[in-house]
């Protein structure tokens, strides 16, 4: 999905060090939902792909206008939609409820308390790289163009572009499948370096590196 | 602490619309006010750029370790206790005289949270994404790091699952410090890469 | 620049029928704005880049919240502010005014609508193609990979793409120096042919073709 | 007519500042009430798609002419008394059954004024730029027009100045007829290219 979401490179978002930039967020509402987008995963509540596509599918001027946690409500609200595990209006009809006064309810739940944080800290490593990787360090390759309807880990910015294997990471199933439950099998992760004139032509900078990591099914040879 | 109590000023439609998702699954007693404080309190309190600096420190001190941080760095971090979502995959690159590197993710906010907690705002922001993987070096300056023309800045895009974290260069005059009076020297700007210690 | 207004590609977007869609315009103010934007150019009240230039600058956020006639009315302002021809405030005090329920002035100039009309029926065409032209039709071109501050009419989605030459248009001059008021020499503009799987890779739809017209600065020999 | 009367609504922010940009150059006397007048009139009353309609209209009868429209379209039109503003270098594509041609400019709204008139607010969207150019098979078929599998689709992408006008078949069945009902027969949309005669 070739979304608002997919930035590198853009213009016109201004400067990047901010008042306010250094903190992770700023009101109480927003580490919470952004607590609640984790359990709702947890505990099987929301359906459809995950938090993150979910805000890939935002419409392009709602994603720009939203905060970074506007979006994660917008997205935990999305699945929780789609499981069922809410109805359509309950929100709403909940937020005018709170808007009128009403406490916010209240439940204890030690076992979820402490089913949640070993879920934090599961460690869950990928696949090691396959011994027979198409490519190896050292190999040059081009990024295929393409237009995916759907998720994908391939920026715009580096489609068509050629660059440099410097190593396969691990084996992984490609994200452009399993977000819609579409069998995948494990492919070679690669990290891949791009000169910057190979991505962006000249520039008033020093020429830099840009190093992406890509799965195979990205790749061709040049 | 649940949220909804003591609000100063009337509540934003977005503050609204979050704390009734919240109200709703509570209420029906699917998620427990206490496990979203834990979440919370995991990221405030346990987790965060301290631990990242922990191992930076000790990569400084221990040639051995840094051997380990870089070759194997999910299990070296294992070692200190770090691990867990979102660095299941951790890829230590280290900063050299000739070499500064700085970690991004374009498409989403991608960071490892079990060494850095959870990103700042400005990492999460669309002119990070979009600038640092184009103009490295006219954003570094916005953070006051100004690096040699001849340093090869590398900037990593977090596109799959692999996290990042960066391995400063150790100070020059840090000799006499231990391990936990270097690591008050390791911000979480120097292991994102804004910003060297 | 590569802001939001470079949309070829993109996703999210949703219909294009929609109802009301087959009407240039649906509120009066609409045309009019439209023609108080090119009344402006042709009597030099604007100064800086033109309207096109200029709405390219608008932050993407707010480029895509507005309407098409809403980024005119922005542009024309931002040209105005510039030029000195309105000074920061007068438009919000003005706007007090007719919210009051002032009468809008009136003033009358029929020279200056004979002239605007004339100015509407004028015929300036390119200049013809060179002849020493650097391509020609059925000569293989690479767009080149740019990433430009300014504006420029080279879009992302044929940047690294390979194509065939054409036709030679004519000869123009670079909009992405004459927009700041850069010299620039007339140069070749070539209709370049891309097959769709060299802009996007596999598609649901069989091949097509796509066809931009693009300075002899925006491209490079196979 | 002047904007600012009648109105039946309370004017949206978007209008008042339209308004207010127009008062404020009127009051000073640097663009006159009729001279706006005169802009949309001239693109309601004397300029829109019967120019072009009049055009494709003479190919279909005159084969010199349209021999001359697809060879020297400035002039050609220019014979009929169209030209102008978003007209200086028109080029006209003609459909075969073996190609289809679409225009669209996804940098902007370029388009052939002098022959078309203003541009339908479709034209403009962003999901129009946005599509046409990479899935046109599916914009067509929005708007009921389902091609041949065969025939080859060509997008004009209006990036320069150069301003493009689709030349459609003349339907069959239509031989009796002259020019000014061949005329009637040819929309707009025929003229961009989502649309047949």
């Amino acid at each position: 999905m070739d979304g608002a979401h997919d930035m590198g490179g853009m213009h016109g978002f201004g400067p990047v060090a901010v008042p306010g930039g250094e903190l992770p967020y700023h009101e109480r509402w927003e580490p919470r939902i952004f607590a609640l987008h984790l359990l709702t995963g947890f505990e099987g509540l929301g359906a459809g792909p995950g938090g993150r596509q979910t805000r890939e599918e935002m419409d392009p001027a709602g994603y720009l206008a939203a905060s970074y946690y506007e979006r994660w409500t917008w997205s935990a609200e999305q699945r929780l939609l789609r499981k069922g595990t809410i109805a359509p209006g309950e929100v709403e009809a909940m937020m005018a409820r709170l808007a009128a006064g009403e406490a916010a309810p209240e439940h204890e739940d030690p076992a979820m308390s402490r089913r949640v944080v070993e879920r934090l800290q599961r460690r869950a490593p990928m696949d090691p790289p396959p011994a027979d990787a198409r490519f190896a360090a050292g190999d040059r390759v081009r990024v295929r163009r393409m237009r995916p309807q759907g998720h994908t880990r391939c920026p715009r910015y580096v489609r068509g572009a050629t660059g440099t294997v410097e190593r396969v990471h691990g084996a992984d199933r490609l994200p452009d499948l399993t977000t819609y439950g579409e069998p995948a099998r494990p492919e070679p992760v690669y990290s891949v370096a791009f000169a910057s004139p190979d991505l962006w032509g000249p520039s008033d900078e020093p020429p830099f590196t840009v190093l992406l990591d890509l799965w195979d099914s990205y790749l061709e040879p040049t | 602490m649940s949220a909804g109590h003591h609000h100063e000023r009337p509540a934003s439609e977005a503050e609204l619309r979050a704390r009734a998702l919240e109200a709703l699954l509570v209420e029906r007693g699917l998620v427990s006010t206490d496990a979203i404080d834990a979440v919370v309190s995991y990221y405030e309190q346990d987790v965060g750029p301290q631990n990242g600096a922990r191992a930076v420190a000790r990569a400084w001190l221990d040639e051995a370790y840094r051997g380990r941080l870089l070759e194997r760095p999910g299990d070296a971090l294992a070692e200190l206790g770090f691990g867990g979502m979102e660095g299941h995959n951790m890829t230590v690159v280290a900063n050299t005289p000739a070499v500064h590197n700085v970690i991004v993710c374009t498409l989403c906010s991608c960071y490892p949270w079990p060494v850095l907690g959870l990103p700042p705002s400005w990492y999460k922001s669309e002119a990070y994404r979009a600038r640092v993987v184009a103009e490295p070096r006219a954003v570094l300056r916005e953070f006051g790091l100004e690096l040699a023309a001849d340093v090869d800045v590398r900037v990593w895009d977090s596109s799959a699952e692999v996290r990042y974290l960066v391995l400063p260069m150790r100070p020059p005059g840090t000799g006499e410090l231990a391990e936990e009076q270097l690591a008050a020297r390791v911000t979480r700007d120097c292991m994102i890469g804004t910003a060297v210690p």
